[in-house]
């Protein structure tokens, strides 16, 4: 199987979608610093959008089965909130640096069990 | 292009090569243009200071300083300091280099000449200068020192507010031409100098206005060039660049400079459109002959080139006459300023729009906004649409020639 | 020889890098450097969705993703980057166990992407691209011009458009922005000199 | 007169007679005469008894019976050679005792009659050793009531009986308060009135009696086990003393403190005892024939030091088999030989380490019972407190007799000690003596002076016996005796006629009590050490020098230990400048109380008679018969146990030499010393003049300047706090909580069972209650544990979370996958179906 020539189908996106999906979600899992969870969330959203678009894609996936526009749509609206979530979570992590001095989530456990 | 080269050559090599002139031929222009540039710059303060500027090197008016000038840079030494975040600070130049650069593919020089021929391209083309900032801000956090961190932080900020005013000022003509093709909107406002945007009506009059000073602020130039403010910051976010590097952040400036200038000149001067309609008087632009066509393209490229070379000079001339703002001004001018009047100049023209659909003095009926889909008609529409098609999305790198002969005869 | 398919290659160039750079993501702990890789994956995904024939999506990626988010990002990260919180070291053993559970994770999701049939490529009749914003446009305006084609007239008529959604999200950024810039306020110094901002 | 069949008989009635008196008094004490008076001179009566009993038995039974040693001053070169002249003699010494043997049943006398050798010091201790009747026998353990005579014996019979008898004439005096109805204004009453209560007179008279009976019987015991039955006796004596008005706090306090700082002396005491007879079989001293076959079996100092080791210190056989029980229990033969090879191994870990260890655990032990007696550091904290008690008792029983009984004890079992146990008992009384005499200088109650004094005093002998000065450490216990309850009772005197313990509030009494003042004044001269030197000196003046002689031989012998000697000399200086302080501070100068002075008068003549004859012997003590060589000094280097005369070096610590206590008599430390002696005191007692005296500096200013060590030492090195902190609290602590468990376990136990049976009672009204609220608490426990449970997956720790979130969903994948794929396989098929 020559990738060179063979043609692209949804899922060779959602792979895609996959191993950026759960590079986030290790991301989000592994990194102590706040801002790096960030990343690691946007990255996340970006593996569902990368989904959402191939879903949506009439190249990919011609004819009616497609999601049409829906996803394309779907994918505008998690970028919109993406940047929604990141000015908020980054005035979080902006007020919890001046709460704490620091930026390390595993100091954010005062509420724990 | 990649067609014509078709005939001669296979089909991938004729791609490649295709994709390559397009890439040399930006190149060239930003290279090119960054040279004239830094020339005209010096000759521009020189007269606006009462002095000369560069008078001896390449003969009677200095033009070959910038060039005598970029040789020396080469060869200077490629300093990097001990506490930099190294990968980053040698990769920072590039990264603001690039995001100019690539404004470029989808910024068309005459009717049709354009390297992509993109649906969104004003989109594009804010979204992609949007990106040079990141240049900056690493160059400023990569280099270890304070006065660039200072400088990369002021550029962030200054950065991510005034593209909010841009972006509203942006949308003004796209809402008067009901589309965002950069080639659409240019070639919307053939003919006489009234056509052009600016002069559509008194909001986009203003609006005009407030682009030019957002797109002068998000290009960093004076007097919103806090990032290297030399009087407070030693020279902000590339005090500690040298050699080529520190060279390849004045391309990406001079070349973001003529990006929002020719954007200026496509979205509100009529693009490659002369103030009168001369191609049209001489039959050029309406003309079936390639040929003539050809002639009436390098014409408009004048024009356009005149245009923006206008604008970055007009830029200059502000620069060399207004002093520098201090930060909290820099962010008054936006939020209090900018923004409202941009604001208010959207919503007066949305209203004017509506008063008076296809603006008060626009002769060429031809242009006015089509309703690409006819809700009754969809099908037709679509396999209208589909008729023009090329082999693949890539195909849009050199079918601009195609749809735009698409919607021309639309 | 079968020619190449220059989809399939410019495809493999941004899954590639986009892939590449979010591992690169996950494993730099300096935290400059994971904001570079991720603005670089970032684009790439960008690419990819110009590849599917998303246009405006992919211009919205850069536009509001690499241009906004990850601007905003950069901009925290300076913010705290002081010496110690640049790279901050995460356990060994929770390395391990993310990446027994990430491993199994990408298990499911890639058995789940491979596994059914309709996903697989097909050779599909090239088409041009049908140009996206407008009918995105109108789409956030209520009126799914995409949607007329449908044969189904339940499908055709049943697709409302996405203006409340539209609407939610625009209150909902407006809400966001005065939301953040509350959160991140410095914080008070006395009684009397608020009087004074104000 | 044959000492060793009248002996026994003497002495044990002296011994016997205080006993008679006290069971006289119990039984009658009320009634004889006004109030009681016939008690006291029953008692003293009694132990007038004893004391010419006791001095018959010295000068005219052992004197004459006995030679003395020869002086012994021997050159340098002669204690080189002092080995083989050892062998020589001790080989004769085991020939005579074969002869001995024949001579008594159940008696065993040993004794030596002139076989001098050559003007050396060598000689057969003379010693008679027997039993009068055994109390019971279980096994191999015998309790019995036996005796054990050497001159030592003797001299302390007759000097505690002598104090004793003094001491009773002097409280007889002393006690007149208690012969009627007793106010006592030290203790308040809750209705604010002072204490009234009845005399008690005999009962002072009861305890003296039963005191001196128990301080014999220490003396006389010939056995460990019955020298601890006295040793308990003389500490309830002493209880029942210092709490003689137990109605006061303080008094009740400090009897208690007296009592239970010394059961912990005690308790190493009885593991040192446990460890001698299990090793040993035996706790008689001397040799006695207790089977009755004619052959005596060995006492404890005989296996140590047996005449067939030259009475070297070997560790003994029966040590050696206990430390060997493993062996042994393997089956090995302990024949001669292989006990002999198991002695030599000192390997670590070695058969004879081990018992060499056993030999010091055994003599630490013992020697832990006289720091709580004899109140050495750090068990000193009692004695102080003890002044509670009336001062006739302060001067008999904690300074004269029953403290000293821990030297004594640590005299007597002196053979039995190997080199490290006494570099203990050099380091302890070292520590002790200075402690104790630091304190005594900023101390303004004028007997808690006198009892660090005695301190600091027993320090010193301690000191002595450790650095191997047998003879100077005994000689010491002697005329600090004499010197120390003159010293106690002229205080008394002083108390009873100001009525205040308070120094500063004394001054100028020697205008009004020239008695008391003028023998107090003997008393510091005698403990000061107040002599010309190499001429004639006071009591003290003798056993200070000997003491520091022998400490600098020791010093000379072990330069690493030499801070023992210098301490010592020290404690000389601060010795006189703290007595002469008393001295200026009560009898001289202006008097700084005038009510208090204005009422002063001189005591009766039944109080200052004593202190007159005091006085005398602290004086003369020192001092060898006109025109015989016999003194004290003589008739303890006739008492000088067995084989210790030679120079000893340490098994564990190689480097420990004790040196022969002769070596001390050699010119260089005896002339040094001699001259520290008398500089160390002169310096001390002309800081006292310039301080309290002539009153050149003022002693609050450099109280004042040295602030921190005068509160230090006002504190008294903080001991008491830090025990109250050590032990005390913890103590309290732990019988708070015992409280407690008694309140609420066993108490509440009891409650339970009471609501119990109340519950059966109205079973049929409960059973609803209980049942119904119980499983409505349980469910509600049961969720709340649940809740408490699940918590602890709420640790806050965001990236946590996230682990949580993705394993779900792997697990959800996998369920659906493999567990709900049924329902679901039409969907995936339609799916899969179009195209």
């Amino acid at each position: 199987m020559n990738l060179l020539t063979e043609p692209i189908g949804v899922s060779h996106y959602l792979i895609v979608g996959a191993i950026m999906f759960v590079t986030g979600a290790l991301c989000m899992a592994t990194k102590r610093n706040a801002l790096g969870v960030l990343m690691g969330i946007e990255l996340v959203l970006n593996g569902a959008n990368v989904n959402f678009v191939a879903f949506g894609s009439e190249y990919l996936r011609p004819g009616a089965v497609s999601m049409g526009l829906d996803g394309q749509l779907i994918a505008l609206f998690v970028i919109v909130l993406a940047a929604a979530e990141a000015a908020v979570a980054l005035a979080i992590v902006l007020n919890f640096y001046n709460n704490h001095s620091s930026v390390d989530v595993d100091k954010a456990d005062e509420l724990k069990g | 292009m990649a067609e014509y080269l078709q005939q001669y050559l296979p089909q991938s090599l004729a791609y490649l090569t295709a994709a390559l002139v397009h890439a040399v031929l930006i190149l060239v222009v930003v290279a090119l243009g960054t040279l004239i540039f830094i020339w005209l710059e010096r000759k521009v303060s020189g007269r606006i200071q009462d002095r000369l500027g560069p008078t001896r090197v390449g003969g009677k008016f200095g033009w070959l300083q910038t060039l005598a000038d970029g040789l020396k840079l080469i060869t200077k030494e490629d300093l990097r300091p001990a506490s930099a975040d190294s990968m980053l600070f040698l990769i920072a130049p590039y990264v603001s280099l690039c995001a100019s650069y690539v404004a470029y593919i989808a910024l068309p020089f005459a009717d049709g000449w354009v390297a992509i021929h993109l649906n969104v391209a004003v989109f594009f083309i804010v979204a992609v200068l949007g990106l040079e900032v990141f240049g900056v801000m690493l160059a400023g956090y990569a280099s270890g020192s304070k006065w660039s961190l200072f400088g990369a932080m002021r550029e962030a900020a200054q950065v991510v507010s005034y593209e909010v005013p841009l972006g509203i000022c942006v949308v003004v003509p796209v809402l008067i031409a009901g589309t965002m093709d950069l080639v659409a909107i240019g070639q919307m406002q053939a003919g006489w100098f009234f056509n052009w945007f600016l002069f559509h009506d008194p909001f986009t009059f203003i609006v005009f206005w407030v682009y030019f000073t957002c797109a002068t602020a998000s290009v960093n130039r004076a007097p919103f060039d806090l990032a290297e403010a030399e009087s407070e910051l030693v020279a902000g976010f590339h005090t500690e660049y040298s050699g080529v590097r520190w060279s390849i952040f004045f391309m990406a400036e001079y070349s973001s400079m003529v990006v929002v200038s020719a954007l200026a000149a496509i979205l509100f001067f009529g693009g490659w459109n002369g103030p009168l309609p001369i191609t049209h008087w001489l039959g050029l632009a309406d003309s079936a002959n390639p040929l003539a066509h050809y002639v009436a393209n390098l014409l408009g490229l004048i024009n356009f080139l005149g245009k923006a070379i206008a604008g970055v000079t007009f830029m200059m001339w502000v620069r060399w006459t207004l002093p520098r703002l201090r930060i909290d001004q820099v962010m008054a001018t936006c939020l209090k300023y900018c923004t409202p009047i941009a604001a208010f100049g959207f919503a007066g023209a949305v209203i004017w729009t509506f008063l008076f659909p296809g603006g008060l003095v626009i002769p060429n009926k031809d242009w006015v906004v089509q309703e690409e889909y006819q809700l009754d008609e969809p099908q037709a529409q679509s396999a209208a649409s589909t008729s023009a098609a090329s082999t693949s999305p890539l195909a849009h790198a050199d079918s601009g020639l195609h749809a735009e002969e698409h919607h021309g005869t639309d | 020889m079968e020619p190449i398919n220059w989809h399939s290659v410019f495809f493999l160039l941004f899954a590639l890098v986009g892939c590449g750079f979010s591992v690169a993501v996950l494993l730099t702990s300096n935290v400059v450097r994971m904001a570079f890789y991720l603005v670089l994956a970032l684009a790439a995904t960008s690419g990819l969705f110009f590849l599917a024939g998303a246009d405006f999506v992919g211009a919205m990626q850069i536009m509001i993703y690499v241009g906004g988010t990850l601007v905003l990002l950069i901009f925290g990260v300076m913010l705290t980057a002081r010496g110690p919180f640049i790279s901050m070291r995460t356990p060994a053993g929770e390395w391990i166990l993310g990446a027994i559970i990430g491993g199994s994770l990408l298990v499911v999701l890639l058995s789940a992407a491979t596994s059914v049939r309709a996903w697989r490529p097909v050779a599909v009749a090239e088409g041009e691209a049908r140009p996206t914003a407008t009918r995105l446009g109108m789409a956030l305006l209520g009126a799914r011009v995409d949607k007329l084609e449908e044969p189904d007239p339940t499908q055709r008529e049943g697709m409302s458009g996405y203006l409340l959604p539209f609407e939610i999200v625009s209150v909902h950024l407006l809400v966001v922005l005065v939301g953040s810039a509350y959160l991140a306020r410095p914080k008070k110094r006395a009684v009397g000199s608020t009087a004074e901002t104000v | 007169m044959d000492p060793v069949s009248t002996l026994p008989v003497l002495l044990g009635l002296a011994w016997l007679v205080p006993l008679a008196s006290f069971t006289l008094i119990v039984l009658f004490g009320p009634r004889m005469g006004k109030a009681g008076i016939g008690a006291g001179y029953l008692a003293t009566g009694a132990i007038l008894t004893s004391a010419i009993l006791s001095s018959f038995s010295l000068f005219f039974v052992w004197i004459p019976a006995y030679d003395m040693p020869e002086p012994s001053h021997p050159v340098a070169a002669d204690s080189a050679h002092g080995g083989a002249h050892e062998a020589e003699v001790h080989d004769e010494a085991a020939h005579k005792e074969e002869h001995g043997d024949d001579d008594h049943g159940e008696q065993h006398a040993e004794s030596s009659h002139g076989e001098h050798d050559g003007g050396h010091a060598h000689f057969d201790k003379p010693e008679i050793a027997g039993e009068w009747y055994t109390l019971g026998k279980f096994g191999s353990l015998r309790i019995t009531i036996g005796y054990y005579i050497d001159s030592l014996t003797v001299m302390m019979f007759a000097m505690v009986t002598f104090i004793a008898t003094c001491i009773h004439f002097y409280a007889i005096g002393y006690m007149h308060d208690e012969l009627h109805d007793y106010v006592d204004h030290e203790v308040t009453l809750e209705d604010g009135q002072h204490l009234h209560r009845p005399g008690r007179f005999h009962r002072f008279f009861q305890y003296l009696s039963l005191f001196c009976f128990s301080m014999l019987g220490l003396v006389i015991a010939g056995n460990i086990a019955m020298v601890f039955v006295f040793w308990e006796l003389v500490g309830i004596c002493s209880y029942f003393l210092i709490g003689f008005y137990i109605e006061r706090k303080s008094a009740s306090n400090a009897a208690n403190k007296a009592f239970i700082v010394n059961r912990v002396g005690d308790f190493g005491m009885i593991i040192g005892l446990m460890v001698i007879f299990a090793t040993l079989g035996t706790f008689a001293f001397g040799d006695v024939d207790a089977d009755g076959d004619g052959t005596p079996e060995p006492g404890i100092f005989s296996q140590v030091r047996s005449p067939e080791n030259d009475y070297a210190l070997v560790v003994p056989d029966g040590v050696i088999k206990a430390a060997a029980a493993s062996e042994i229990a393997k089956g090995v033969e302990a024949t001669p030989e292989q006990i002999q090879s198991w002695r030599e191994d000192m390997e670590p870990g070695g058969v004879g380490r081990w018992a060499y260890w056993l030999m010091i655990i055994a003599g630490v032990g013992i020697f832990c019972g006289c720091v709580g007696k004899s109140a050495q550091f750090p068990l000193h904290v009692w004695l102080p407190d003890a002044m509670e008690g009336p001062t006739p008792v302060s001067a008999l029983v904690h300074s004269a007799t029953m403290v000293a009984a821990g030297v004594y004890l640590v005299g007597r079992f002196f053979p039995f000690f190997v080199p490290e146990v006494l570099l203990v008992i050099a380091i302890i009384g070292c520590i002790t003596l200075f402690v104790a005499a630091t304190i005594a200088i900023t101390a303004v109650d004028i007997k808690r002076v006198l009892a660090y004094s005695t301190v600091s005093q027993l320090g010193y002998m301690m000191l002595a016996l450790g650095v191997g000065g047998w003879s100077a450490g005994v000689f010491h216990l002697m005329t600090h005796a004499f010197f120390k309850s003159l010293l106690f009772m002229c205080s008394g005197s002083v108390i009873h006629a100001v009525h205040t313990n308070d120094m500063t509030h004394m001054g100028g009494l020697r205008k009004k009590m020239p008695w008391t003042a003028y023998t107090m004044l003997v008393g510091c001269l005698a403990i000061m050490g107040a002599g010309v030197p190499f001429t004639i000196g006071l009591s003290g003046h003798y056993s200070k020098d000997a003491i520091l002689a022998q400490a600098m031989s020791f010093e000379a012998a072990n330069p690493m230990l030499g801070w023992l000697f210098y301490v010592a000399a020290a404690g000389a200086a601060i010795t006189a400048f703290y007595m002469f302080r008393l001295w200026f501070l009560t009898c001289a100068g202006e008097p700084r109380d005038k009510h208090r002075y204005d009422h002063a008068h001189e005591s009766p003549k039944v109080m200052y008679v004593p202190l007159v004859i005091l006085a005398v012997m602290a004086v003369i003590v020192g001092w060898s018969i006109y025109g015989t060589p016999v003194g004290i000094q003589k008739l303890l280097e006739q008492a000088r146990p067995m084989g210790i005369l030679t120079t000893a070096h340490g098994a564990l610590l190689t480097d420990l030499v004790h040196p022969d206590e002769h070596l001390s008599h050699l010119e260089e430390f005896h002339v040094a010393s001699t001259w520290y002696a008398t500089l160390t005191g002169l310096a001390g007692l002309g800081l006292a003049i310039v301080f309290y005296g002539v009153r050149v500096l003022n002693p609050a200013e450099v109280a004042n300047q040295f602030k921190r060590v005068y509160k230090f030492l006002v504190n008294k090195w903080y001991f008491d706090e830090l025990y109250n902190v050590i032990f005390v609290k913890p103590v309290l602590l732990v019988s708070s909580r015992v409280a407690d468990f008694d309140k609420k376990v066993i108490d509440g136990l009891i409650d339970t069972l009471a609501i119990g049976t109340r519950m059966i009672a109205r079973l049929d009204d409960m059973i609803d209650r209980y049942f119904v609220d119980g499983l409505i608490n349980a469910f509600a426990g049961w969720t709340y544990a649940v809740a408490l449970w699940f918590r602890g997956a709420e640790t806050g720790r965001l990236r946590q979370y996230v682990m949580f979130i993705v394993l779900g969903t792997v697990v959800l994948f996998i369920l659906i996958t493999f567990y709900l794929s049924a329902p679901l396989a039409p969907s995936l098929s339609t799916l899969e179906g179009r195209p």
